[in-house]
């Protein structure tokens, strides 16, 4: 294999790495992008989604579909949590953060401990036809396993992006970042679009973890690993950008894979975190919008 | 047994400032007052697999109790779960110790769990078996530390030169190391190192990758540009399962003649069963394999009442690599405690230094810091794997021992990619 | 001195007597062993309250700070025979430059990038000793510390009496800053920080110091950690429990105050010592996670806030 | 009255490409009591902001009895003596009301007797009864009094009310500009941000009125009110609509 050969593969592996990581940060893009809602649950319930399609997959129903039956489930599963939220702190006023994060930091722990219990601590996989070949374009070897999980990513940061656009209620969704108070005079309640958003984040989290499992198995903690990451592509993504949050998770998955393939694999947990860092010390408004 | 329940009332205890041992009548034992072995197993937490060790203790106690005991006395156990956490290591042994007053003392599992204990010991002089730990006692050289697994001596460095044996064998002359960061893996790729360079090989590559990965095409396509003779993996459960996969979608170069190493995972029921034919050829670590050279009545009538418990508790079906030593820890401790007449540490420590113990695994001697004098960690290589089916990894012929000579049972075949067609 | 203060001090003396006298009541070493893991929380859960109860950030990382105090101590002994007190020094130095650093590159902004990247912490401090050979990258290091000197009756006697001043350092540093101008301009920050400014509160740099002496005080929960377990690797040193309680134990004594991080540690701790033997480590997590959720939504001031709530004052 | 204790010149601020304010000139001179008048949007609360630092102008100049303090933090003008109310109260929560006066005494160097000075303003404001509540406890007036008493226990030598009648009964009206007359009278500068019209023309020695981010209008009450352009932007608007 050629340099250049090697190179193509490594960035084409990197594309398709970023590409899970923009299914598994999309919902985040909503609820702390648009919504504000520190929830760093969501990588616990990313991986909630991941056992679902696990478990539908034992009776041998094909992963991509038992994401799309477990989008229903998910997304009341959202709205329930949004409204134990604002129930919690609206009845206080306002949300103060370090109580809003510890509640989700509690919340992620509840989850895991749930699968643990459920499933055991052992690592699970999905089996599907397409886990196990591999494509060959040109000098390209493109693992099926990496590249169905791979299309998830594209495919809902579309579907989300014409819904926010055309939709109605992907309208009032953009709005209630925006302005509450104009939403109310319209008529409409901003609680309940906004418990809207959050099931649809929460509904996003069964893909995310759908395309995790595929790409290899799981236990009840892999959550953790991920969180550095989603909110890193978040912020770096400015805040609510669906098609940023692609950009950048496909970047970031490039630049995951040129350091572990040119630096050393053991530098690569760091390379999300760092580039966060230095985007917060660097441009802390620049990059999203307003501070504070 | 003692366990959790009967820590209740010692917790109780402790917590009204009444810290009294646990009382618990023998049974057919007249008068006698147990003898009790305390240990510190992970029934929870990141080595959570290795609790069926537990299953390898009780079986040994039953059998001794069913034998009379030692020394006429009735054999209790008293078992804490450490969580797999390093920092409970210390209170946990005081507690076996000053609280239980337990009699003789097994070790935790592995080295990080192992070395916290260590200190205490010995500063209290005490007798232990320890339970994995790989090069455990080289650097504190405890005079009544004794391994149950059988590493072999300076077993830092040399527990896997089995397989550079092999690969010299072989003529590789490159080679290839890749382990996870995590502390078992990364020893033995730093053993690994150097053995190969005492081998007089070239290391063509030489990386460590993060305990969470799940992709391995692309340092899977390093490896492949640096062109190996041989590629030593020290590796995880996890990640041995994706490289496995990698494996399969990426390939590797005809230039590798072994593949393996020092991977955790393959030597598992759950593994071996969900991967399969996609093993064959693998050439890896292993402590005990069901092949003619090692068979015993003892160690086959262990197997018969192993696996219908571990089938009810779910864990390991299979059960070769770690509950036969934790059987092995209790005959190593009988025979110590049976050979000096009572339970003086340093009598115990003395027999067992000078004498050879018959174990369910093979002979043991021990050096004078408790490694057994021979390595006795196989090489072995996955052959002739059809389906997912468990039961024919019970039979002979699936892990194939080629290394160390003396129980060699099968040929290598090689190179890598001849092996994985079958 | 106020009178509050003659009493914490006597109180804090008559303490550290006890500690020093009670090897030769306490024949049975497990309570030393035992006692060591509570004091190290309660100065965990004392220093992480210093900027998370204060002032209102949340540091997810407490682990990275005792992990990097535990690694600094190990790696000055184990290279230079630095001992236990300079390597505490020094653990403190560290602790407090990584504050400083995650502050000064996050307080600028909204607390919640703060926390964030504090998530963060223990990934980057992992990664960096995975990658240095001197710290034993994830093999660990091996620390033989020196036998305690001779008034100690053994080890774990030694550590805890050790853990101990620490701990009644670190409640008096603590107890100090919340009275003192430094907790009043915090709460004002907590409060409103446009307000704080506006009063002639300097915020970014009470911030700032808030980081630099809470990471002092975790990483100088760490700094003997070593010395207990005579081996650290990345894994434990970094420990997810550590970050865990470092939150919780604060949240359920109570956040306003010094003695809530105490309280909740002391309860905590204890509970889990006697349970790590009696529920398993799931258990654990659970218990803590469900136990964050209620006094999150239930009781948001702790124990400290529902004893008070019928009080009209939370006077100290 | 003769030299400026607060003077701005060419003072600009822009969020993105729409223009906040400015360029504005303006004077404040010590002792005088100035209200600034003006629709929503008119740029009043980002010229405060720029005043007290907790935004800092894009170009211009922010001078405080003669030093340029374009540059400096908020809490360092706090400390000069320019303090303000917020619009909204930003009680310290958590704290009694006492201890809400006792932060600015704590940073605000100069006063011997802190707790003195507490007790004194809270006598002044008539909050004395509360100063053991918490905060959080207040009524709507209590708030606005204790935002007062906040702002002027550091002896400020300019006070920036904004808004701090906002929602208050016509006799609670009276009761805070009280405060502010006898506040004035002891030597300090009071700039009055205010919609409630009558007040803050009763109150000011000048007026200055603001719309789409430009001074429109400068004078006594009268003069403002009689202002066409003045009389456009606030009647105009709706015959308009």
């Amino acid at each position: 294999m050629t340099q250049f050969d090697l190179f193509m593969n490594v960035v084409a592996t990197g594309v398709l790495l970023g590409s899970v990581y923009a299914a598994v940060a999309l919902g985040l893009a909503i609820t702390f992008g648009i919504l504000h809602i520190p929830n760093i649950a969501h990588p616990a319930l990313v991986i909630m989604g991941g056992y679902f399609v696990v478990h539908a997959n034992r009776f041998g129903v094909d992963p991509l579909i038992a994401a799309l039956v477990g989008l229903v489930p998910f997304y009341l599963l959202g709205m329930l949590l949004y409204s134990f939220y604002a129930n919690t702190f609206e009845r206080r006023g306002r949300a103060d953060v370090l109580q809003s994060l510890t509640l989700f930091f509690g919340l992620s722990l509840v989850i895991e401990i749930i699968l643990v219990l459920a499933y055991g601590s052992e690592l699970k996989s999905l089996t599907a036809p397409y886990i196990g070949s591999s494509l060959r374009f040109g000098p390209l070897t493109i693992p099926s396993r990496l590249l169905v999980p791979a299309i998830l990513g594209p495919a809902t940061v579309g579907a989300l992006w014409l819904y926010f656009r055309y939709t109605n209620s992907g309208t009032a969704i953009r709005a209630v970042a925006h302005d509450e108070r104009a939403l109310s005079i319209a008529g409409l309640d901003p609680a309940a679009i906004k418990r809207q958003a959050f099931g649809l984040a929460t509904a996003t989290a069964v893909i995310g973890g759908a395309a995790l499992a595929m790409i290899g198995p799981i236990d009840p903690f892999s959550g953790r690993f991920q969180i550095g990451r989603v909110f890193a592509i978040v912020v770096l993504a400015g805040m609510g950008s669906i098609p940023g949050t692609l950009v950048v998770a496909i970047g970031l998955g490039i630049a995951e894979t040129l350091i572990a393939s040119y630096l050393n694999p053991a530098w690569s947990p760091g390379v999300a975190f760092a580039m966060l860092l230095g985007a917060l010390a660097l441009r802390p408004q620049g990059l999203f919008g307003t501070v504070r | 047994m003692i366990t959790r329940r009967n820590f209740n009332r010692l917790a109780a205890a402790a917590a009204s400032g009444l810290a009294m041992p646990a009382v618990l009548t023998g049974r057919a034992f007249g008068q006698d007052k147990p003898i009790r072995f305390g240990a510190s197993i992970s029934l929870t937490g990141a080595l959570a697999g290795t609790k069926n060790g537990q299953i390898g203790y009780e079986l040994w106690r039953d059998d001794v109790n069913a034998a009379g005991g030692l020394l006429g006395r009735p054999v209790e156990l008293v078992l804490l779960d450490d969580q797999s956490t390093a920092s409970n290591i210390p209170a946990i042994y005081s507690a076996l110790v000053d609280v239980e007053k337990c009699d003789v003392l097994f070790g935790p599992y592995g080295a990080s769990l192992t070395a916290p204990v260590m200190p205490f010991i010995k500063q209290r002089d005490l007798f232990m078996i320890g339970m994995f730990p790989l090069a455990g006692n080289d650097q504190a050289k405890h005079d009544k530390f004794f391994h149950s697994a059988a590493w072999g001596p300076n077993s830092g460095t040399d527990w896997a030169r089995g397989f550079f044996d092999l690969a010299k064998s072989v003529g590789v002359k490159k080679l290839a190391i890749l382990a996870n960061d995590l502390e078992f893996s990364k020893n033995a790729a730093v053993g690994g190192a150097k053995v190969a360079e005492e081998y007089g090989m070239e290391i063509v590559f030489n990386q460590s990758y993060p305990p969470n990965t799940s992709d391995f095409s692309t340092i899977l396509r390093n490896i492949s540009a640096a062109n190996p003779d041989a590629v030593f993996i020290g590796s995880y459960p996890a990640d041995s399962t994706a490289i496995i996969h990698s494996v399969r979608e990426i390939g590797v170069p005809d230039s590798v003649k072994l593949f393996g190493g020092a991977m955790i995972g393959p030597q598992y029921g759950s593994l071996l069963s969900s991967l399969g034919p996609e093993l064959n050829g693998l050439v890896n670590c292993h402590l005990f394999s069901p092949e003619p050279t090692m068979q015993s009545a003892e160690i086959k009538s262990f197997f018969d009442r192993y696996v219908p418990r571990a089938e009810k508790e779910g864990v390991d079906p299979l059960g070769f690599y770690i509950p036969p030593f934790y059987y092995v820890a209790g005959q190593l401790a009988a025979a110590a405690i049976t050979g000096a007449g009572s339970l003086d540490q340093a009598a115990m420590a003395q027999w067992l230094h000078a004498n050879k113990v018959d174990t369910i695994v093979g002979p043991a001697t021990f050096n004078e810091i408790g490694d057994w004098t021979t390595r006795r960690v196989l090489m072995v290589q996955i052959q002739n794997v059809e389906g997912n089916d468990l039961a024919q990894f019970r039979e002979a012929g699936r892990q194939v021992i080629i290394d160390p000579p003396e129980l060699k049972s099968g040929d290598l075949i090689h190179p890598y990619n001849k092996a994985r067609a079958g | 001195m106020t009178r509050g203060g003659w009493t914490f001090g006597l109180a804090m003396l008559v303490i550290v007597l006890a500690g020093f006298l009670a090897p030769h009541v306490l024949k049975n070493p497990f309570y030393f062993f035992a006692g060591y893991v509570i004091l190290q929380y309660v100065v965990i859960a004392t220093g992480w309250n210093i900027l998370g109860g204060y002032a209102g950030y949340i540091n997810f990382g407490a682990a990275g700070f005792f992990g990097a105090g535990a690694y600094a101590s190990a790696f000055l002994f184990n290279a230079f025979g630095i001992p236990l007190w300079g390597s505490l020094i020094a653990a403190c130095v560290i602790g407090a430059g990584l504050g400083l650093l995650m502050g000064y590159l996050t307080l600028r902004i909204q607390g919640v990038y703060f926390a964030i990247a504090t998530l963060g912490l223990v990934i980057i401090l992992e990664t960096i000793i995975h990658n240095i050979p001197a710290l034993g990258g994830a093999r660990g290091m091996v620390v033989y510390g020196p036998p305690p000197p001779g008034w100690a009756a053994g080890p774990p006697q030694y550590m805890f009496v050790l853990m101990l001043l620490i701990a009644v350092a670190s409640v008096s540093l603590a107890r100090w800053m919340q009275l003192s101008w430094v907790g009043r301009g915090l709460r004002a920050v907590r409060a409103s920080e446009d307000a704080a400014e506006c009063s002639g509160v300097p915020t970014l740099r009470l911030k700032l110091l808030a980081c630099a002496v809470s990471g002092a005080v975790l990483a100088a929960a760490g700094a003997p950690y070593p010395f207990y377990t005579s081996f650290v690797e990345p894994v434990t040193a970094f420990s997810l429990i550590i970050g865990l309680n470092a939150i919780a134990m604060p949240l359920i004594g109570g956040t306003r105050s010094w003695q809530g991080p105490v309280i909740g540690a002391l309860l905590l701790a204890t509970t889990q010592q006697i349970a790590t033997i009696t529920i398993s480590s799931e258990l654990n997590i659970l218990f803590v996670g469900v136990v964050l959720i209620a006094f999150v939504a239930l009781a948001p001031n702790g124990l400290i806030g529902l004893v008070r709530r019928k009080g009209t004052e939370a006077r100290l | 009255m003769s030299r400026p204790a607060l003077s701005m010149s060419g003072v600009e601020k822009s969020f993105g490409p729409f223009r906040a304010l400015g360029p504005v000139d303006l004077d404040l001179m010590a002792n005088e009591r100035l209200g600034i008048i003006g629709p929503n949007g008119a740029g009043k609360t980002t010229l405060i902001n720029c005043i007290t630092g907790v935004l800092r102008p894009d170009s211009g100049s922010v001078r405080f009895e003669g030093a340029d303090i374009t540059a400096l933090p908020s809490f360092r003008r706090a400390r000069l003596g320019i303090s303000r109310t917020f619009q909204i109260p930003h009680p310290f929560r958590g704290m009694s009301v006492v201890e809400n006066l006792l932060v600015p005494l704590d940073y605000i160097h100069g006063v011997e007797d802190r707790h003195r000075r507490a007790a004194e303003v809270l006598e002044r404001v008539g909050l004395s009864a509360r100063a053991a509540y918490p905060s959080e406890d207040l009524s709507q007036l209590e708030l606005r009094k204790l935002e007062l008493a906040r702002a002027l226990v550091g002896n400020p030598k300019v006070l920036i009310a904004d808004e701090a009648m906002a929602g208050l009964s016509e006799a609670e009206i009276d009761e805070v500009l009280a405060i502010l007359y006898s506040l004035n009278e002891q030597g300090v500068a009071v700039i009055m941000i205010e919609h409630i019209m009558h007040a803050v023309m009763r109150f000011s020695q000048r007026v200055v009125c603001f719309e789409t981010g430009q001074l429109i209008a400068s004078g006594t009450a009268e003069e403002v009110t009689r202002n066409p352009t003045v009389q456009k932007v606030y009647f105009g608007e709706q015959a308009h609509h």
